[in-house]
């Protein structure tokens, strides 16, 4: 024993929702070497966004499926920033409910993940049929699961009836009991503590120094939250960011689970605050500028960075994803792990690749 | 042994496996049902072994034919033994062959996956073995080795043998806790990695038969001498024993490796001692 | 083992699953599936096809048809919000899943929200540069 | 900055690692490294940082053969951002590696870089 063997850990692996590639050196079954291989989803999304400047919102919600709010807020964001004007509250109020949605669904996403990574099948199962509530509501809201469509620079296109406010508390207050007893699982089952506790450490040094962003960050003790920069309507309501120490696969759990239950009291705390108004407003002229618009979204720090030159075609859109980011810090955690680890860990950090490579 | 008793022993090896796969549809649908699904339908392992039947055969060495049919083979060999009421361990040796077949043939496929998978089964084996061993040991000093003499007492006196047996079946049934050689998020599958098509059946195949004579050591511990009262128990028993594992298996999280070695030996064997430490007390004897 | 409970308690619940493709899913008012024209009403002013994100629409003014690329449309909405004389109204229902790439082609000999269905060979619906 | 951006210096490749220490001791978080090609050619390099409360950030802007220096050593996240910039500008960063998004040998060299512009009009098909 002792001769390393090299496995491929993806591009197809069962425990990867999309391609991305882990080469692994192992020693009997510890790893004790990485290597990430990612691209196997360039879309070259920047490029495809530069095209055209009104019609990139609707392109920016398909970098990535379970944060396309999140995305075409950031890109209208930065056309707001540079066009010099504000949204209406209503608007925003709008914004922030749905991308606490998202958060809600993106988060339920990645605890079924890491309960799948770990074979806990009926906790899985479990997640995702929570998840199936929010989505369906967003679908009565916004006209479809997914992909929501509803931004526009200057606000969004599609207001929330009265009866949809109701609607939307309703959810939440059946979600709740549901949500709570999800929190008691992930928090108290003992096998998934077992496999989840004490496993890939990332140190706050480490989360410093790798740039770590959003839950990844917070759970190795980076009290950092873009959303306390109150950029849509997070200004006008009260929370504060979800730190844990330990820096485990079982604290980025955690606070995924735990920022579950915020969203929902955002969202709570968002409805009594809705008044009738314009949810919109138009805009003159082509862009020209350039400005920076970050959002928090699910997985951390959303970065646009937009240039316009007063064309159709945008001269630069940068877009710096948070998975990027938490991706490469895998190899930070992975080595020196074991084998059967390697999928908890590299689903805790919720890789999302369409992101990561745009 | 007259042609009839032959005729019917011959039909129960055949129809045997086919009962366990009906009880994995079963399995499939009481697990679906336990996550709020609705599942495949009961004979859904018999459609799947219908189309990997049809697909083309596909191998990465010769070997691991070789391999799967020895499996096969050895499985049926063993449950033929135990239906016809020889040995029990003669029984028990034929079937571990059977496994060892199954990982010399993860082995004989130049893959990584497939050789880590190999080291977990044999790692696996080396957990359950002693167990299933243990719990043949114990039948056949209570009672008889040869199967067909066995007869009633057995749930009675060994409560905590039949109780050891879940766990085997936790690992055989590849169910969490314990399903770390077949993990499908870390390894894909393991020793069924680099099968498939028609070997892939031969082998799925090969595990019915296994599981065949697996719960047919569970049904051991039910007798009576109403043969309709004897087969319903032995059912009801067997059907028993699956249903803790599903309840497990929807309950817990895969553990690791050194956790499934360490605790088949320490609970396994434990349950057993402390069985037959309590018979020998009470009854002075074995 | 925490999950203990509620896998016996949903052992006896109804399950929350629906036998999808048997029973049709459920889709709100409202939902966006896919767009239909309404040719009597199209004075082909192009407007859908210059606001479409994805290209695939494609106005023939000649042949007084309008042509979309089932499988780039994203349903956003914005030909329907631009259209001028509402000759475009999004329904409810998702478009058929198909094998090759399908185009809807809409013609004013056709009856109000009916269409050809054309396959198109890959990667054609393109513009040519 | 002003709309003519800042001069093209050879100067402030090196001053990035400078930079780059400075804020990194000042407690900040390297953001994002933005690349774009200017009409003359030339690459501009926008290093952000989070320095709370807002962005600050660093540009300066260079000829896409000159090598830049790497600050992977100074904050060790930067390696990707890097990567990201030498796989879809082409441009050279000192002991960075291609083929962080695209395979090297395989894939369209520097993709989001200006083509030498066949006919008008042809930025459309991409």
């Amino acid at each position: 024993m002792g001769r390393a063997t090299t496995i491929p850990f993806g591009p197809q692996h069962a425990a990867f929702l999309e391609p991305l590639n882990v080469t692994l050196t192992l020693e009997e079954e510890k790893v004790v070497g990485a290597v990430l291989n990612q691209g196997y989803n360039h879309r070259g999304m920047e490029h495809a966004l530069s095209l055209d400047y009104r019609k990139s919102q609707y392109i920016s919600e398909r970098v990535c499926g379970i944060c396309s709010f999140h995305h075409s807020t950031a890109y209208c964001q930065g056309l707001e920033s540079i066009y010099g004007i504000d949204v209406p509250e209503r608007g925003r109020l709008i914004r922030t409910i749905m991308m606490e949605c998202q958060r809600l669904t993106s988060h339920l996403l990645a605890l079924g993940h890491i309960a799948e990574s770990v074979g806990y099948e009926n906790l899985f199962m479990q997640c995702f049929r929570e998840r199936e509530l929010v989505m369906t509501l967003v679908n009565r809201i916004s006209g479809n699961r997914v992909h929501y469509s509803m931004n526009v620079a200057g606000g969004v296109k599609r207001d929330i009836s009265p009866e949809g406010l109701k609607d939307i508390q309703a959810t939440m207050s059946r979600l709740r009991p549901r949500l709570r007893e999800l929190h008691r699982v992930f928090s108290r089952d003992r096998t998934l503590s077992k496999r989840t506790k004490g496993i890939g450490v990332l140190s706050n040094q480490a989360a410093r120094e790798w740039g770590n962003v959003g839950p990844v960050s917070r759970a190795s003790g980076i009290p950092r939250d873009i959303r306390q920069d109150g950029f849509a309507a997070y200004s006008m309501v009260k929370f504060s960011p979800i730190v844990r120490e330990e820096g485990d696969c079982y604290a980025r759990m955690m606070v995924r689970m735990d920022e579950c239950l915020q969203s929902m009291d955002i969202i709570e705390q968002c409805l009594p605050l809705i008044k009738d108004g314009p949810v919109a407003i138009q805009m003159k002229g082509h862009p020209k500028g350039e400005a920076y618009s970050r959002v928090e979204a699910p997985r951390g720090e959303l970065v646009y960075f937009i240039r316009a030159n007063g064309k159709t075609a945008l001269e630069r859109i940068k877009l710096r994803t948070p998975a990027l980011m938490n991706v490469a810090s895998l190899l930070a955690m992975l080595p020196g792990c074991q084998l059967a680890d390697v999928p908890t860990i590299t689903v805790s950090v919720d890789p999302c690749i369409c992101c990561t490579d745009r | 042994m007259d042609l009839l008793a032959y005729a019917l022993q011959v039909l129960t090896v055949i129809v045997a496996p086919l009962v366990v796969g009906l009880a994995m549809g079963m399995d499939r649908k009481i697990t679906a049902r336990m996550q709020n699904r609705r599942g495949p339908p009961v004979l859904q392992p018999f459609y799947d072994v219908g189309k990997l039947l049809s697909k083309r055969p596909m191998l990465l060495s010769e070997l691991q034919a070789t391999f799967a049919g020895a499996a096969l083979l050895f499985h049926a060999a063993a449950l033929a033994l135990f239906v016809s009421g020889s040995d029990l361990l003669v029984t028990f040796f034929v079937s571990g062959t059977g496994s060892v077949c199954l990982v010399m043939g993860a082995f004989s496929a130049r893959s990584p996956y497939s050789f880590i998978g190999g080291q977990r089964e044999l790692l696996a084996i080396l957990a359950y073995e002693p167990v299933l061993f243990l719990v043949v040991l114990s039948i056949g000093m209570r009672s008889s080795f040869l199967v067909g003499d066995i007869q009633g007492g057995l749930l009675h006196d060994l409560p905590l043998v039949l109780l050891a047996l879940v766990p085997v079946l936790v690992v055989l049934l590849e169910k969490s806790p314990f399903d770390v050689p077949t993990a499908h998020q870390e390894i894909i599958s393991g020793p069924y990695v680099e099968y498939s098509g028609p070997y892939l059946a031969i082998l799925e195949v090969a595990r019915w038969f296994q599981l065949a004579f697996v719960f047919g050591m569970v049904t051991l511990f039910f007798w009576s001498g109403d043969a309709v009262i004897s087969i319903a128990g032995k059912l009801a028993l067997a059907f028993a024993a699956l249903f803790a594992t599903i309840v497990i298996d929807n309950a817990s999280a895969r553990l690791t490796r050194e956790n499934m070695v360490s605790f088949m030996l320490i609970a396994g064997i434990g349950l057993v001692a402390i069985n037959l430490l309590v018979l020998f007390i009470l009854k002075g004897s074995i | 083992m925490s999950m203990l409970t509620s896998s016996i308690k949903n052992l006896f619940s109804r399950p929350f699953t629906t036998r999808y493709p048997k029973v049709p899913a459920d889709l709100p008012p409202g939902n966006r599936g896919r767009v239909l024209y309404d040719m009597s009403r199209c004075i082909f002013c192009r407007k859908c096809e210059r606001s479409c994100p994805t290209v695939a629409i494609i106005t023939d003014r000649d042949a007084k048809t309008q042509t979309v690329i089932r499988h780039r449309c994203i349903g956003c909405n914005t030909c329907v919000e631009v259209c001028p004389t509402e000759t475009i109204t999004m329904v409810q229902e998702y478009s058929r899943p198909d094998t090759a790439p399908t185009v809807n082609v809409f013609s004013l000999d056709l009856p109000r929200h009916e269409y050809r269905i054309e396959h198109l060979p890959r990667h054609d619906g393109r513009k040519k540069d | 900055m002003n709309e003519a951006g800042p001069k093209i210096e050879r100067n402030a490749c090196l001053e990035v690692r400078k930079r780059t220490k400075e804020m990194v001791e000042a407690g900040a978080r390297m953001i994002a490294i933005v690349a774009l090609e200017r009409e003359d050619g030339s690459i501009e390099l926008i290093y952000s940082f989070d320095r709370q409360p807002g962005i600050v950030d660093f540009r300066f802007q260079i000829l896409p053969e000159w090598e830049v220096d790497s600050v992977a050593d100074i904050f060790t996240g930067a390696l990707t951002l890097e990567r990201e910039v030498v796989d879809l500008f082409g441009l050279k960063y000192k002991g960075i590696p291609p083929g962080l998004f695209l395979e090297a040998g395989k894939s369209p060299v520097a993709p989001l870089r200006r083509r030498p512009a066949p006919a008008k009009g042809g930025d459309e098909d991409g």
